[in-house]
């Protein structure tokens, strides 16, 4: 039986979406609504079944391969890895619980909750189409083509400055995208030059051999638009502007989601199609992350306001897992992957929870709020939890990813490891003076007969806080199926892990 | 005798052809300007016609007369067009699309 | 006086062996072994997420759940108790934590001599302080939470002892200090509590820098981090590398242990509801520091500096931390300063080697004893003085509080180290040591025994005899029966506790894990040591009654003090420091990068995107509108395009 | 007379041609004998009718062309040397036949102004008089536009097919004459058209001046209008340099000046502007078209074997192209001039698949050419111009149309179709995936870079970046602000101008999802013979 088991998951969203579109607007109305979450837990139930039926230790699944373009070398072609299957699972995840979240936040935006969740369907089935694309030029129409829904989302539904912010994203994320399509093309050109003419099949681009300064050329531009989607130190600067402006759901779509196409480019297209550009350009690289890790982090305790204040916090996770990218080693890329997805998990809790709490109190900003604790003591606990994740308490999942990279990088070399931890330290500070100014202290004026969570939000933000919470201890599922990818990246780019200093051989000597 | 003086005369001719539509204001003379250019290109496409030893030029000269007539009666409409509205036949008069 | 059981082992020290960590099955173990971290963590996950429906019986089930990980505690050592020395060591590997390359971490548990007196540790004064709890806590409307909170931390702290891989420690690590964190703000709505626990967090993760680093290296230089494999491989690697590994773990305890120079937090951590206080800030937690460099005694054997480090380390400590109690009015701030200066014994004690970490071990149970018999006695006077902390508001309380008062009388005595008191075996032992292996180090240490004669009788006078300075409508009463009962037991360990030490037996029971020290002759015979150490005391003693019983204490405090006062009571200076050279450096840097951010790196953006713009604006004015100048235009063109084709073709 | 040899004309071949000028001439006839009131209908009948019938023989002579399955040529030389009905020549035959017919829709629309054409009632009558008025109630159209635009189809079929360069100043001329005066028939705003068509006129007979010029060096240098004998004799290199040279650079402005390009595009924004807006779609869609493929012909077959010679100009003409067309852009406030600029950077970019060329040998089997990429952005770039000026002539208010960027805030409020169609064709020029804009934009990009013009390629990007800027303020402008006043309202069109639109729209979607099919043609096709 060859059912087209990808396409479906990707078509799926988009139909809800293209339903919700031709539905007459009827104002008030929850069937739209009603519509998305079913067609976003099909999605998910999907997800999870093919999520079952996948093979761990065995490389690309559910593939489909039909030449889309022959002329271009292009293929609709899909498959994922443990890398790609893990995103799609964090897309298809967070997708309704972003839902759920957000129930009534597109309600008052440009096209009212109808297009709001429209938006969402169709961002959803394009992340997908993203992380499952094993064809470079399908994989840049899907990567250009998610940035039209955030862009309407972002500027149709959010704060004042919404219109701005959009564009801000826009453009970067354009930017980024049209210096990697030349290097798109440059692949096409050099694979054009071999006996089999020209292809974009990641397959078939990974065994070509480009030449050194060729190659170089081509990495570069990979690497800046997805230093500029991840984001990284110094490019970064949209993303807060975005997320200051965007409603909770939207930003966590972008930062969870949309933010992981650059660090899974880099995997999937810098290190596998041009390892020794790729090796060539570690250490600059390495230096990149480590700047974003630690700017990203002392830009967040400077922030007074919390969706910026969590967007910078996601500037240093990113250089987290960046770094475990390119320090080339089982550990950092191990840990990059699981990053990539606890990551999500974590950020999406602590955008879910704090925009809960900003829409009560109307404001953002830190300095407006105080003792919430007392009135709303289970906001404050799971923003606590949300919190600890983020600055990665063990027990809790990102513990497991950050050490791995933090390990990996003092594997590559001591330095690297030594300049990022502080980091952490770092990251205890910001997540916990904004705890200790928001929910600590006595209650402040605005802060007075504040809502508590209700079932809804609560129910939107259990299954994230029970994910962090299981994968915090048992991550073995999503390492099952990351680590034989990993192998196949390691493997694919020529690296093994250096042999440990002392071995069982050397105490029997 | 070389072709070269008349072939610099024609670059003469030319030049004062564009020259003049450089500076002249009004449309009618611009326009015989440009109509000095293309019997410019004219004398050239004779003289190389006669160096080279072909009749092509010399039929590619009466095509372009030919052609410089029906520009002049494209002109001359669009330029009494413009003359009628405006009262000046000024080329500078009609700069109402900027930048 | 090393008992002949131990023959074997010591022979073996003596070659040069280090004890490895070969545990063996845990076989019929495996029960009790979960259940003993399970119970406390249920305890915990259940109060938490019951809500306000556990309100009811919150304080029961929690207590239930640790005086049932007590009793397994109890079965595990007698278990281990019955069989002979080389098989105390059993292993439980529960699942498959996480695994990348060649590096698998089991979540697993070990279980050792070692572990098990922290197990008894943990779950007995644990026990005792939930029950204090009880009537501590009774009058609070989040008592259900706080029992949560307790529960998780002795859940963390039971995994950080029984871990049996580095990576395991780190989660019981952070998780005492999430749970210490929750603790300390309990009182959520008082900003300087929430300040503190955040303080604490945070120096507490300046210190997991290590810890983290030194996973990294060990991991580097062993391919794995589990103790078992780590301990067999060390004997192999380079001094080089076992001093930074050393080192690494060494930050990382002064982080937990509230050492040098991370040690700020622990003053302010007494923010905390004072049973927070007995539990985590003296009798359990922050020990976790020493049980993590005695757990790792087989890298410090291997690096005589790193050793070096830590002993200097923990000598500071003990004076730093006597010198605050001396100068502090605030009676939990001198118990604080006592923890850091009794902490600094320990670490003293555990980087002298072999020969320490017994006595690194049992004073920290003795301590663990007496301190949180003190801590909860102050509780107890506090909850009599209406919360008041101030002791120069007490006096005289002897009378009012009869039982607070005797058992507090035990705890002071085994402090100062009164002969025959649990204190006086265990730091009599650690100073005793210290002379013998580095004689500057073991007088500082004697140096702070007197000191902490001193600072303990002044506690003692000022809040239990001279006269009353009682705030007007305080009337002080004992404590009810359920906190006094858990003083009572606690006073008798203090005063039984050196029973530990009956035959050596500590040092025999820990053989297995810390290796037999051949026995050294100290510079002079021990029992003038110990009467060295009587008499120096005494001399502190004497001192505070001179100083403080003979004369009047003013309510207030003198501004007009030594230095060495000022110091003590501002910490030494080791927050103003921190302000100083960390905090606003790191504001101003903040501040500075925040407007970098803004102007350069965005504004390089922005900028450019004006620059093109203020560009097209200018650039547009040349579309004038004029015919003639457009031709001129194309005209240019016609002479650039003649140009490039006449540059390229000639050049 | 014995030895008269009749010319060989392969009427078939060239029937498109012949058909669009017959057509032309009978709708003069029909100017002159046919009821002012049947006019209308008669000449669009015939119009569309003499399209329709030439793109029928065009897909006969395609479909003859039978290039070999190895090799992409075919095609043949045919009135005696003077045209070459090859691949390029056929599809843009095609093309321009196709829009051809898409522009005589817009210019037949007559619903938009109440029941009249958008063309002036009487060109002769002046503004703002009596006669004027009278020409307007009464109702009168200038019926001319059909003819005129088939004379200019005539030219623009013949263009990209010369084979001589006379023939090609001919179909120049004949293409440019009546684009000229329809620029100056707008019925609305008249001064602003008129001014417009005399801007172009003058610039436009300069430019053809220095093409002319041109053409007599070339002509000095190889002694023979004939590209066949130009390309031997710039292969061989006989005779000198500087007259090649010059006649090069000459004939390149002219042509350059056709398609926009900068430093010859000073009119574009102008002319764009005041022409009719039915004028503008057709004149932007189709001279582009018609002007690249000449320009690729003459530069391809003409000067192929020289082009390591003028390949550096060509370079910097489209870099400046790019940069100034996307930098000028930024800061326009009238949509049609917006789009003036934007065609000016799209030329940039089509010149970018232009500087693509590589010899046969070069060209890997299976691979892109310059030829087919050019052609195929031309394509892509053409339905959807033609689709976006056709949606401007729909946003009115009393006035006529409401160009003024201004006026169009809020109009995603008014008509979300109308917003939401003309946001898709401006994503579609900025090169978003799933459009034909991105392909097309590939398909250039892949061609030179595939030639080494990488350097450009990256300009092109960057150009690219900036342009998507005032694309998605136009995009904001709709949907995100506030309308002014009243706001813009939307006439809805006739079926004409609906039909273009969907077409248009249609076309950029479906070029942007499938365009496997056009492009494996046009790699099957896109070599010129000589």
């Amino acid at each position: 039986m060859n059912v087209p088991w990808l396409t479906l998951l990707l078509l799926l969203p988009i139909i809800g979406s293209l339903v919700l579109t031709i539905m007459p607007a009827r104002p008030g109305s929850a069937l739209p609504k009603q519509i998305a979450i079913a067609f976003s837990v099909l999605t998910l139930a999907l997800g999870v079944a093919l999520a079952v039926g996948y093979d761990a230790g065995g490389g690309y699944q559910f593939t489909e391969n039909t030449t889309w373009i022959k002329l271009f070398g292009a293929h609709y072609s899909l498959g994922v890895d443990g890398m790609g299957l893990t995103l799609v699972l964090l897309t298809v995840i967070l997708t309704p619980v972003v839902m759920v979240a957000s129930w009534n936040d597109g309600d008052t935006g440009r096209w009212g909750a109808k297009g709001f969740f429209a938006w969402i369907l169709a961002l959803e089935g394009l992340s997908v189409g993203v992380f499952a694309a094993t064809d470079v030029f399908l994989f840049y129409v899907f990567f250009e083509a998610t940035l039209i829904p955030v862009y309407f989302l972002v500027a149709g539904y959010g704060g004042p400055n919404r219109v701005r912010a959009a564009v801000k994203f826009l453009l970067f994320s354009l930017a980024g995208g049209l210096v990697m399509l030349a290097s798109v093309i440059g692949l096409y050109v050099e694979s054009a030059k071999t006996s089999g003419g020209p292809t974009y099949l990641i397959s078939e681009l990974a065994d070509l051999d480009f030449g050194t300064s060729v190659g170089r050329w081509m990495f570069v531009g990979f690497f800046i638009a997805f230093a500029i989607k991840a984001p990284m130190f110094p490019v970064h600067t949209w993303l807060p502007d975005t997320t200051e402006s965007a409603t909770p759901g939207t930003s966590v779509l972008l930062v969870s989601v949309l933010d992981k196409i650059g660090t899974f480019g880099m995997i999937r297209f810098c290190l596998e199609l041009f390892p020794e550009a790729s090796r060539w350009a570690t250490p600059a690289i390495v230096v990149l992350a480590i700047i974003s890790i630690l700017y990203g982090a002392i830009m967040a305790i400077g922030s007074n306001n919390i969706p910026r204040l969590i967007a910078y916090t996601s500037v240093s996770h990113f250089g987290f897992i960046v770094l475990g990218i390119f320090v080339m080693n089982s550990q950092g890329l191990s840990g990059a992957n699981l990053y990539m997805f606890n990551h999500g998990l974590s950020t999406a809790a602590l955008f879910l929870i704090t925009g809960f709490m900003i829409s009560r109190r109307g404001s953002a900003l830190i300095s407006d709020y105080g003792g919430v604790e007392k009135v709303a003591p289970v906001l404050a606990g799971l923003f606590l939890v949300a919190g600890l994740s983020s600055l990665s308490l063990p027990g809790l999942a990102p513990f497991v990813s950050e050490l791995l990279v933090i390990v990996g990088a003092f594997v590559y070399t001591p330095w690297a490891a030594a300049f990022a931890v502080p980091a952490t330290v770092l990251a205890a500070i910001y997540i916990l003076w904004m705890y200790q100014r928001t929910m600590t202290g006595p209650v402040r004026e605005g802060v007075i007969g504040m809502r508590d969570l209700n079932v809804r939000e609560v129910s939107a933000l259990a299954p994230l806080l029970l994910l962090i919470i299981v994968l915090g201890f048992f991550p073995k599922p999503l390492l099952d199926v990351i680590n034989p990818s990993v192998e196949h990246t390691m493997s694919e780019v020529g690296l093994s892990d250096p042999q440990p200093n002392v071995t069982e051989a050397e105490v029997a000597k | 005798m070389s072709p070269t003086p008349f072939v610099v005369l024609s670059a003469i001719l030319f030049t004062i052809g564009a020259v003049g539509v450089l500076t002249r204001r009004n449309a009618i003379v611009v326009f015989m300007c440009v109509e000095l250019m293309l019997n410019a290109s004219n004398l050239a496409l004779i003289t190389f016609a006669r160096a080279n030893g072909n009749l092509e030029g010399q039929i590619a000269a009466f095509f372009v007369m030919v052609v410089a007539a029906a520009e002049v009666v494209v002109g001359l409409a669009i330029i009494m067009t413009i003359f009628r509205t405006r009262r000046s036949a000024s080329v500078d008069d009609a700069s109402l699309l900027k930048y | 006086m090393i008992s002949t059981a131990t023959t074997v082992l010591t022979e073996a020290a003596h070659g040069g062996h280090v004890p490895v960590v070969d545990p063996g099955s845990a076989g019929s173990l495996a029960l009790p072994l979960v259940l003993v971290i399970a119970l406390p963590a249920l305890g915990a996950t259940v109060l938490l997420l019951g809500g306000r429906r556990t309100d009811r019986f919150g304080h029961l089930l929690g207590t239930a759940t640790v005086a049932g990980s007590f009793i397994c505690s109890l079965v595990l050592f007698f278990a281990i108790l019955g069989r002979d020395a080389a098989h105390r060591q059993v292993s439980l590997d529960l699942w498959t934590w996480f695994s990348s390359g060649r590096w698998t971490v089991e979540l697993g548990l070990l279980y050792d001599p070692l572990s098990a007196l922290f197990l008894l540790l943990i779950t007995g004064v644990g026990s005792l302080i939930h029950v204090y709890s009880i009537g501590y806590m009774a009058h609070d409307e989040r008592r259900r939470r706080f029992f949560a909170y307790l529960n998780l931390f002795v859940a963390a702290m039971l995994m950080l002892v029984l871990a049996s891989d580095y990576v395991g420690v780190f989660l019981g690590w952070e998780g005492v200090g999430l749970a210490s964190y929750l603790l300390i703000g309990f009182w959520q709505y008082k900003p300087s509590a929430a300040a503190a626990a955040k303080k604490a967090f945070v120096i507490n993760r300046v210190g997991d820098i290590g810890l983290a680093l030194g996973i990294g290296l060990i991991f580097t230089t062993f391919g794995t981090t589990s103790f078992s494999k780590v301990s067999q491989l060390t004997s192999a690697a380079s001094a080089g590398v076992m001093t930074a590994i050393g080192l690494l773990l060494l930050l990382a305890a002064c982080g937990k242990s509230a050492q040098f120079p991370l040690q700020t937090w622990l003053l302010d951590a007494m923010e905390g509801p004072t049973p927070v206080s007995a539990l985590i800030h003296a009798a359990t937690m922050v020990t976790a520091g020493v049980y993590l460099i005695v757990r790792s005694q087989f890298i410090f054997e291997y690096t005589a500096d790193a050793r070096l480090a830590v002993s200097i380390i923990g000598t500071i400590t003990l004076l730093m931390g006597a010198w605050i109690g001396c100068a502090k009015d605030d009676i939990k701030k001198v118990l604080a300063g006592s923890t850091m200066s009794q902490i600094g014994y320990m670490v003293l004690a555990s980087g002298l080697g072999v020969a320490g970490y017994a006595f690194a071990i049992f004073h920290l149970l003795t301590h663990g004893f007496f301190k949180a018999n003190m801590f909860l006695g102050a509780g107890s006077v506090m909850h009599g003085m209406d919360d008041d902390v101030n002791m120069r508001h007490y006096g005289a309380l002897r009378k009012a509080m009869p039982v607070t008062f005797l058992t507090f009388t035990m705890g002071y005595l085994a402090i100062i180290g009164f002969p025959g008191f649990a204190g006086f075996w265990s730091k009599d032992k650690i100073i005793e040591t210290a002379l013998a292996q580095n004689p500057a180090l073991g007088i500082c240490a004697l140096i702070g025994a007197g000191v902490t004669g001193f600072y303990m009788t002044r506690l003692m006078l000022l809040t239990f005899f001279t006269e009353k300075r009682w705030e007007p409508g305080v009337h002080p009463h004992e404590s009810p029966k359920v906190m006094t009962v858990p003083l009572i037991v606690l006073a008798a360990l203090s005063v039984l506790g050196g029973l530990l030490l009956l035959n050596d037996w500590i040092v025999t029971f820990l053989a297995p894990v810390t290796g037999a020290a051949p026995h050294e002759e100290p510079p002079l015979p021990a029992i003038v040591i110990s009467l060295l150490a009587v008499l120096v005391v005494a001399v502190g003693v004497a001192l505070a009654w001179f100083l403080i019983g003979k004369r009047d204490v003013p309510r207030e405090a003198p501004a007009k003090v030594s230095v060495f006062t000022a110091a003590g009571r501002n910490d030494l200076y080791g927050d103003a420091f921190n302000d100083l050279v960390i905090v606003e450096p790191g504001k101003s840097f903040t501040g500075g990068l925040a407007t970098f951010d803004r102007s350069t790196v965005d504004g390089g953006f922005t900028g450019t995107a004006s620059a093109l713009a203020g560009l097209s604006g200018r650039l547009r004015l040349a579309q004038n509108g004029f015919v003639r100048s457009y031709a001129l235009s194309l005209l240019a063109g016609a002479a650039l395009v003649l140009l490039a084709l006449v540059v390229v073709n000639l050049g | 007379m014995n030895g008269f040899q009749a010319p060989k004309i392969e009427y078939f071949t060239v029937s498109p041609i012949l058909i669009v000028l017959g057509v032309a001439v009978l709708g003069v006839l029909i100017e002159a004998f046919v009821p002012r009131a049947r006019r209308y209908v008669v000449q669009v009948v015939l119009a569309m009718a003499g399209l329709i019938a030439a793109i029928v023989t065009s897909v006969m002579v395609f479909s003859r062309l039978n290039p070999g399955s190895d090799s992409p040529k075919g095609g043949s030389i045919v009135a005696e040397g003077a045209l070459a009905v090859d691949g390029p020549a056929l599809f843009c035959w095609l093309l321009l036949l196709v829009l051809a017919l898409l522009a005589v829709m817009l210019f037949a629309e007559r619903r938009l102004e109440g029941g009249v054409t958008s063309f002036a009632g009487q060109a002769a009558a002046l503004p703002g008089t009596e006669a004027e008025r009278q020409a307007s109630t009464q109702g009168l159209e200038h019926t001319e536009v059909f003819p005129l635009m088939m004379f200019a189809v005539s030219g623009m079929l013949m263009f990209p097919a010369a084979n001589d360069m006379l023939t090609m100043f001919v179909a120049l001329e004949v293409l440019s004459l009546p684009l000229y005066l329809l620029c100056g028939l707008a019925r609305r705003r008249r001064l602003l058209s008129q001014e417009a068509a005399m801007k172009y006129f003058l610039l436009g007979a300069f430019s053809s001046g220095f093409f002319v010029y041109g053409i007599a060096l070339v002509y000095g240098y190889a002694g023979s209008m004939g590209f066949a004998q130009i390309a031997e004799a710039v292969s061989g290199q006989t005779g000198s340099d500087g007259l090649l040279l010059g006649g090069i650079a000459l004939m390149a402005v002219g042509l350059l000046f056709k398609i926009g390009a900068v430093p010859f595009h000073s009119w574009t924004p102008d002319v764009y502007q005041g022409a009719p807006t039915a004028v503008t779609a057709f004149m932007a869609a189709s001279t582009k078209v018609a002007a690249f493929g000449a320009l690729l012909r003459l530069f391809y077959v003409a000067f192929g074997a020289n082009r390591n010679e003028w390949l550096p100009m060509m370079w910097i003409v489209a870099i400046l192209t790019m940069v100034v067309g996307s930098v000028l852009a930024l800061t326009q406030t009238d949509v049609k001039r917006l789009l003036a600029y934007s065609s000016i950077a799209h030329a940039g970019f089509i010149l970018t698949g232009f500087l693509g060329i590589r010899s046969l040998a070069e060209v890997p089997g299976g691979s892109l050419t310059g030829v087919s990429g050019v052609l195929f952005y031309l394509t892509t770039y053409a339905l959807t111009t033609m689709a976006a000026f056709a949606l401007v002539t729909v946003v009115r208010d009393s006035a006529g149309e409401t160009t003024a960027l201004a006026r169009w805030q809020g109009l995603g409020k008014e008509s979300p179709l109308v917003a939401g169609t003309f946001a898709f064709l401006l994503l579609a020029m900025a090169g978003i995936p799933l459009t034909s804009g991105f392909t097309g934009k590939w398909a250039v990009f892949a061609a030179a870079q595939s030639a080494g013009a990488w350097p450009v390629v990256i300009v092109a990007v960057l150009a690219s970046a900036v342009a998507a800027y005032f694309y998605v303020k136009v995009i904001v402008l709709m949907f995100f602000s506030e309308p002014v006043g009243e706001g813009p309202s939307v006439t809805s069109p006739s079926i004409l101008t609906g039909s273009v639109i969907v077409i248009g729209t249609a076309a950029t979607l479906v070029l942007g999802v499938v365009p496997g099919a056009l492009i494996d043609l046009l790699g099957r096709v896109g070599v010129f013979i000589r």
